[in-house]
């Protein structure tokens, strides 16, 4: 247990320390962009949340796929731990998606395809935690939860698709045109960051589902001596 | 051959159950109409932007009804526990999800011939008898789409206490590619569509409608695994 | 200077990043208080 | 009345260490049962036992917890669709729909089993219960027993092997109960196997081969039905 704690608490202070460094490069040491100027540097973080919660929401799929098939109590902890920490990057990435907007267009909602995707994406796997929550069952909670989670990760390509069909007249995602070397850096750098950290919120957690399941785990009481004398058989 | 002979028989029952209780599909109906009309108060009395939106709110009034439609059909199981009754019998799972699946899609598409009109008239759009036909191929796609996850998911909160609230919490987001491909190309068929792009909007239900199909068919006998 | 050039905006970067550290804090803040609420419950 | 047979095949049910947990309350553990075809079984406790519980893990509506089962050699995990096939239940709910009536009830439940039903023969089987008059009338109508008759026939189509009945006897007036007491007598010498949990133990002490008093969610006791009356006398 002790030296489970010390793994994932070293991850999560790596991811930390990353994140200062690649802020840091990000903030002042990385060359302005051409066009988009200073606010281009919202990108080192914004970037790897995107990354981070696709990949994190892909995790819960992947989880979600497994506790279906095992019933074992830990893949439901995993998927609701990735599930939940997947929320926070997106509504994170919402955030500073809604600054770029405002920063950029000088709106704070812009219907473009990933922050109209993201949006949905949101809600889709709040869905899922709230019909969790009213689940007092425990094994039928995991399968629910489960079940849930496929169908909304599901949904993702389409919505995508259908979001970029629906804006067709929209203009061309904006690529910045002069990629430094010192632009990729913090990018990537970052985008490690986030994850460390992510796994860190996800095993701490999936450790409190576990704890929380394992409450309820009481042991089969014992067994009651019989009554009565020759009819037993 | 079994599998379609129970799911069949889901169907009649259930048909049967929508006709001998007329009040409820009446009631989802003017529940649908009360939409249309409370829409056209949203807008205004301006005929040129009612007319752009009307497939918007048609398909609106659709999606709304459907909640109310998808969680009555689910009632009627729980009220002495009927469903029960059906996951006793030797009745593959599979056949009683797409029996309901099924039902609940034409349910659904009993909601376009009285909707249909009314949206006409209260919105002045002009619509040919072909125009007429595509929109009914539409709303077929657009309902058998809605049907798929909706029945999954009103089984899965049928017994919840708050299913008021959750099944649209659930059901909105994730078929949101269904309503904006029925609301694009209903509305191209209501205004005109000169680059001819409503096929490729029914592309996008159909495949919506097929995935969800599968994958809920898979999914419902796990779901119902100990009970609803 | 080329047309459409954004000037200055180190507000927005800097409510960005505020806001992101303080959205992965309270999440990880959460966390420590649940996991201790829950230990706490436990041993009473 | 010992039981030596322990090959699981010439077993109508037998389970093995059977626990459900709910929560954290186990509603049943330890549950160790052997049947033989053709027996009638009593179970009685006082509510809240673990004697629907038992019921319902026997007629795979739950998953347990803990241990294992067979229902005439079958493992219901596996052969879910062949054991449904064996078994009955009518537990406390009716499963109807208030908008059908008697004989479509009939209809749809047989259907579903994969069979026809001919209308003569559902009047027929209605006319047991007394309800072929209302025959065409919707079960929305009907009183406490009739349902409970309806659902009771749930027993006769098709005839499963395996009839479990949760408190048959309730909401029944006297000549249903003695309906449902012919029938069970029919089942066992039909050769069928019947498990049924009652608290009216004067009738089903009379009807059954052998009884089995639950506490707490375990067998405490076992014995003939003649002389559990007496143990239930002494103890609960």
């Amino acid at each position: 247990m002790t030296r489970q704690f010390k793994w994932d608490s070293g991850i999560g202070l790596l991811g930390l320390l990353l994140l200062f460094v690649g802020s840091y490069i990000g903030l002042f040491v990385a060359p302005s962009e051409r066009y988009m100027g200073e606010v281009q540097r919202i990108m080192y973080v914004h970037v790897p949340c995107a990354w981070n919660a696709m990949l994190v929401y892909m995790l819960a799929f992947i989880f979600a796929i497994i506790s279906l098939w095992t019933h074992r109590p830990k893949w439901d902890a995993a998927t609701t731990a990735a599930a939940e920490v997947g929320i926070v990057l997106n509504s994170l990435l919402l955030v500073q998606g809604s600054i770029w907007a405002r920063a950029t267009w000088g709106v704070w909602w812009d219907w473009d395809v990933r922050l109209t995707t993201s949006l949905i994406m949101l809600l889709l796997f709040a869905g899922v935690l709230a019909l969790r929550s009213f689940v007092h069952d425990a094994s039928r909670r995991a399968t629910w939860t489960a079940i849930a989670t496929i169908v909304a990760f599901v949904d993702v390509p389409l919505v995508y698709f259908c979001v970029r069909w629906w804006r067709s007249l929209h203009q061309v995602q904006s690529t910045p045109d002069t990629v430094a070397p010192m632009m990729v850096v913090p990018l990537r750098i970052n985008a490690f960051a986030i994850l460390f950290i992510a796994i860190w919120m996800m095993t701490q957690r999936a450790r409190l589902e576990l704890d929380r399941r394992r409450q309820d785990q009481v042991s089969e009481p014992e067994r009651l001596a019989p009554i009565g004398g020759s009819n037993n058989a | 051959m079994n599998l379609i002979g129970q799911a069949l028989t889901v169907v009649r029952k259930d048909l049967l159950l929508e006709w001998r209780g007329k009040g409820r599909l009446i009631s989802v109906l003017m529940f649908g109409v009360v939409t249309l009309l409370l829409f056209s108060f949203a807008v205004g009395p301006d005929s040129t932007l009612l007319r752009a939106a009307a497939g918007g709110f048609l398909v609106l009034a659709l999606l709304l009804s459907s909640t109310l439609g998808l969680s009555e059909s689910f009632r009627v199981e729980q009220e002495q526990r009927a469903i029960e009754g059906l996951l006793l019998l030797p009745v593959d799972p599979i056949a009683l999800y797409y029996g309901k699946t099924l039902s609940n899609t034409l349910f659904l598409m009993l909601l376009a011939p009285v909707l249909t009109p009314v949206a006409l008239i209260l919105y002045s759009v002009q619509l040919d008898l072909k125009g007429l036909a595509v929109l009914l191929g539409l709303w077929t796609l657009a309902a058998a789409g809605l049907s798929a996850p909706g029945t999954l998911y009103a089984a899965m909160t049928s017994r919840l206490q708050s299913q008021d609230v959750l099944l649209p919490l659930l059901l909105f987001p994730l078929v949101i590619p269904v309503l904006m491909g029925a609301v694009k190309s209903i509305t191209l068929i209501l205004t005109g569509d000169p680059m001819s792009q409503v096929g490729s909007w029914a592309a996008l239900l159909a495949s919506f409608a097929i995935i969800y199909w599968s994958l809920c068919g898979l999914l419902f006998p796990h779901a119902i695994e100990e009970g609803i | 200077m080329p047309d459409g050039v954004i000037i200055g905006g180190w507000n927005y970067v800097i409510a960005a990043y505020s806001i992101t550290a303080a959205g992965l804090l309270a999440y990880a803040w959460s966390l420590a208080l649940r996991r201790r609420k829950f230990r706490t419950q436990e041993e009473g | 009345m010992s039981i030596r047979a322990t090959d699981s095949a010439t077993l109508a049910i037998q389970t093995r260490g059977l626990g459900k947990r709910f929560g954290r309350q186990w509603a049943l553990a330890h549950c160790d049962l052997q049947v033989r075809p053709g027996e009638v079984l009593l179970l009685a406790g006082a509510n809240g036992s673990g004697k629907t519980t038992l019921l319902r893990l026997i007629a795979g509506l739950y998953k347990p917890t803990q241990g294992s089962m067979t229902i005439y050699g079958m493992d219901p995990d596996q052969e879910k669709l062949a054991c449904r096939r064996t078994l009955t239940l009518v537990g406390h709910d009716n499963y109807l729909y208030s908008q059908l009536t008697a004989l479509e009830m009939l209809q749809v439940w047989t259907r579903l089993r994969g069979a026809e039903l001919e209308k003569a023969q559902a009047i027929e089987l209605l006319r047991e219960v007394d309800l072929h008059d209302r025959r065409d009338y919707p079960v929305g109508g009907f009183s406490a027993g009739m349902r409970k008759r309806l659902t009771l026939l749930r027993t006769r189509l098709e005839e499963p092997r395996l009839v479990l009945l949760d408190e048959p006897f309730s909401a029944l007036d006297a000549a249903g109960q003695n309906l449902i007491e012919d029938w069970i007598e029919g089942y066992r010498s039909a050769g069928k196997t019947v498990v049924l949990a009652s608290h009216n133990l004067p009738r089903s002490s009379r009807l059954c081969d052998r009884a089995f008093l639950l506490q707490e969610g375990q067998i405490l006791w076992q014995g003939t039905g003649e002389a559990i009356l007496d143990q239930v006398g002494t103890t609960v």
